[in-house]
């Protein structure tokens, strides 16, 4: 395992550490429990939005904390869920009185340890709503499994409810943008190679020369299958095809097209996933308003993309181009 | 043999020198069919048990068992915290403040664990979770404990033996509920890391007592 | 070799596509010959900013159009700088008669192209002057070598060049700002792993597990020596080292402290190099007056990093601090 | 055997050839000591030549020296782009228009291109790059034209020889241009990719001419 780290266990305490260094303007960190939160947290009348999980997905949470996004981020150990009393006090630090708005991922652990800590927020009496983000049509969905998992959407999600709450949305009113997000936006993912977890030492599965993963998530799982490498167009119809089937994307719909890497791909290669992709829906009669392409919610260092799709309608394309202020998007403040 | 609070702390201590030791192995089950981290967060989880048991020993099991699910819920993360802060929290409650405890009473606090991951993970026997190692301990501990052995060794064996066989009994199960689900069918053919991670937890109450 | 690319010769065209569908709002494409335009390009009575050199450095350069930053952009073939027929159209392409700097990383290729360009274009009656940028420390600098490469520092040239151009400095001047960020500027860097040129197929260099390459450039070039892994402390101090002395930094200095990803390693490491970076240049006596944490100048999807401190004095300060509106860089606009 | 626009065309042609086949061997040499794109900027530039050639015959030699040397300029990029550019191109004034090559106007071409990759390189003998041999190559065959051979075929072939050896006398040297002297003391041992091709360039001459 080659990394620059000092030591796999403290390897989410110094990236935090450098990432409040290096971000001193917008947010403030803490260390033990270990959160991060909007320097001007918590903000007058607005309603707070927390979110967290495993970290290794940067710059998913920390990235997004800020004017128009989030007003923490609750990193757990790598690919591990963080714990209620991390959760707990950022959700109480950026609790103006008008209640806050948890956003998570839809795996086991995030959920569990959400819920503990809104049980007992509540009890503190701060109001909390949760917004479930699963968005991944790799997974099965159904009352007997685990459910969807949350990948890419998440960023869309935690993008179009920030700017809700910054605009005086209700607690309310923001976790239903939320959900509404949610249910509009599909995603799924490519690995070409494994990461590796710093503790475990060794790349999370073991794929061929010539073989791909298609339907992986963000946590170095294995995916639903491997097929033998194809090239980028065949890729991109394999990962778009179920999106736009689950969305049932046609003529007319307006879509944001986000292409993510999963950490270890070249920025061109994505560009070039995104040109057939562009391709793809206006052979639909889609038209693509908007657009997101880099590194925005990873595995490590996974080679590999996910690509997203969410219908927009005027409300969220309006709440997408709202200003942002974070370290990893920003614009129009 | 009497399951008091001392034997508690024993077992808590053996709990955590058991991850220590099954640190890789955990990781590496985890690694086929989930993303790496229990045996991480299971050994993490425990040293921080065994830290606070240090600050001062608990007066009861259920004392021992309650600063167990409190440490467990804020220290592992992933799904196995809360489930097993759960389940320490519910045994805990069982067993209320009792001085020791006598066999009927260990089998009614493992049915007590065993149904808070339940309500918490909503899993089914056959889920290829830890309630596939639970599930049988709870049946062989009611029945070791029922038959009126009023040894407390054996209820404790029977339970720890009935876990392992529930944890290598989940190799060919499809997963249905946990990380391993996103596999479907591929989940096949792999143990279940907190099966194995349940039965090393109840192997060590029998280490403890014996 | 796996990529998501459909065919090795046709990885630039299709990623500057890609590029210029998902940017359309900023920047205008020209195919063939191959060049990327800020879309309102010229700018009545403002000095174009032209650069390029090989493909594969994404997002440098087409993501530094715009804006505040860039004029146009000359991707070549991966690692092979472009040709005067793609320098000499762009050049003409963003002269709104104020005149043209090219900015030119110090490599044999880039110099002679643009060299090549440049006489055509002051033969068309377009005023040219170069900026070279050779900020590597890696590199001896003497008059029989070839003299540093220019690394990190390119993105910090580009950026407060630009700014200069967009408030409306002359020709000579911006030309002589850029060279004042050149002279004050070094940077070092490190490969965990290699990268993998398209046509190429197999990796620039083989490197053991446990080693790495100390003093690696942008383009899969083995670096000046190999040394067992470090951490990532021992390895911050290592690069870090040679780029201080050179520059002389001490008490009292402000500085940018740019910490760059080759393009395959997470962020989170890049966070715990600047944490230790940090940590050194307090030692020192310097102060960090702003940062750049990121993927922005890559060898493709090789791991590792690179280094590069500015000196910084208020006239740079206020210029890095300007408004730039690019896909790779934005604030204030 | 005479020297003229169509053993010209048939020496490019075959320059083209080289490129594809020595495609691999030119990559991997400057993987070594580079990086990894000599072979592929060579072939893309002559195949775009023998498209140019394709387009209508050039009259003379110069003419269709000329004509590489504008389309390597524009299609080959990197170092080698402008230095080739500019060595047909001083080779083709050289040449003049004359419609045949005599032995001593060859070599007056050769050592004409190499000035030119001299003047814009600014490399020295033994700096380990094209030069080395280019420079060799000069001097045979200016030796060979000038011990009064009026055999073309006899003048290319030493420029030919010298280069190839002039090639492989690089391997020892220390780069102290192009991208191999970023690697200091470690070129050492290494071939250079520039000079291989121009060896295969001059080798193509002979075989136009055989
Ligand atoms: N819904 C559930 N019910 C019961 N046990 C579960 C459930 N989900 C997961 N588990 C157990 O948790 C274990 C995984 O724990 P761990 O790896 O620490 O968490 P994570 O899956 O969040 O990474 C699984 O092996 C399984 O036994
Ligand atoms: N200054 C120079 N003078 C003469 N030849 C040079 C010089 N720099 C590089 N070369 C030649 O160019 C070759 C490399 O060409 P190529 O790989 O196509 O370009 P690049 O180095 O830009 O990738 C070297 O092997 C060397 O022979
Ligand atoms: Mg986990
Ligand atoms: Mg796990
Ligand atoms: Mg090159
Ligand atoms: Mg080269």
């Amino acid at each position: 395992m080659k990394k620059l780290i000092n030591d796999p266990k403290s390897v989410v305490a110094e990236s935090v550490q450098g990432f409040g260094l290096a971000h001193a303007d917008l947010v403030a960190i803490s260390e033990d429990p270990t959160y991060i939160t909007r320097k001007d947290a918590p903000v007058n009348g607005k309603v707070g939005l927390v979110s967290g999980g495993g970290s290794g997905h940067e710059p998913l949470h920390a990235g997004y904390v800020g004017k128009g996004m989030l007003d923490a981020a609750v990193p757990g150990a790598v690919f591990t869920s963080p714990t209620p009393d991390q959760i707990l006090p950022a959700t109480l630090a950026v609790n103006s009185g008008a209640g806050v708005v948890h956003i998570v991922k839809n795996y086991t652990g995030d959920v569990l340890n959400f819920e503990t800590a809104a049980e007992l927020a509540e009890a503190e009496g701060v109001s909390v709503r949760t917004v479930l983000v699963n968005d991944d049509v790799a997974v099965e969905d159904s009352l007997y499994t685990a459910g969807r998992r949350g990948v890419g959407g998440t960023v869309l999600v935690e993008k179009i409810a920030g700017a809700a709450a910054e605009r005086g949305d209700s607690l309310d009113g923001v976790a239903s943008i939320g959900e509404r997000v949610n249910a509009n936006v599909r995603t799924m993912g490519v690995a070409l190679s494994a990461c590796t977890v710093p503790h475990a030492g060794q790349p999370s599965f073991d794929l061929a020369d010539d073989e791909i993963e298609i339907g992986i998530g963000i946590h170095g799982e294995p995916g639903r299958h491997r097929i033998p490498l194809e090239n980028a167009d065949g890729i991109t119809d394999r990962l778009l095809e179920p999106v736009l089937a689950d969305l049932n994307i046609g003529s007319g719909d307006k879509v944001l097209l986000f292409v993510n890497g999963m950490g270890g791909t070249p920025q061109s290669e994505l560009y070039i996933v995104y040109r057939r992709a562009v391709q793809v829906l206006k052979d639909k009669g889609a038209t693509v308003e908007r657009s997101l392409v880099g590194n925005y919610i990873t595995a490590l260092e996974m080679q590999g993309c996910s690509i997203s799709v969410l219908r927009l309608d005027d409300e969220l394309t309006e709440l997408w181009d709202a200003p942002v202020h974070t370290a990893a998007l920003r614009w129009g403040a | 043999m009497v399951l008091d609070a001392a034997w508690a702390v024993r077992w808590l201590n053996l709990c955590a020198e058991a991850m220590a030791e099954h640190r890789v192995e955990l990781i590496e089950l985890d690694r086929a069919i989930g993303d790496s981290d229990h045996g991480e967060n299971m050994d993490r989880g425990f040293q921080a048990v065994v830290a606070k048991l240090g600050e001062g020993a608990p007066e009861t099991p259920g004392a021992a068992m309650k600063l167990t699910a409190m440490t467990l819920m804020s220290k592992v993360g992933g799904a196995a915290g809360p489930l097993y802060g759960t389940a320490f929290l519910r045994a805990a409650t069982s067993l209320g403040d009792s001085a020791e405890i006598d066999p009927g009473a260990w089998a009614s606090a493992l049915a007590a664990a065993r149904d808070g991951i339940v309500a918490r993970g909503k899993a089914e026997p056959g889920d290829k979770t830890m309630v596939d190692a639970w599930t049988p301990a709870v049946d062989a501990a009611r029945a070791a404990a029922d038959a009126g052995s009023s040894d407390a060794l054996a209820v404790l064996v029977a339970a720890a033996e009935a876990a392992e066989a529930g944890a290598v009994a989940t190799d060919p199960l499809v997963a249905r509920k946990g990380r391993a689900s996103y596999l479907g069918e591929r989940s096949a053919g792999h143990r279940d890391p907190g099966a194995v991670s349940s039965a090393l937890i109840l192997r060590a109450a029998v280490g403890a007592a014996a």
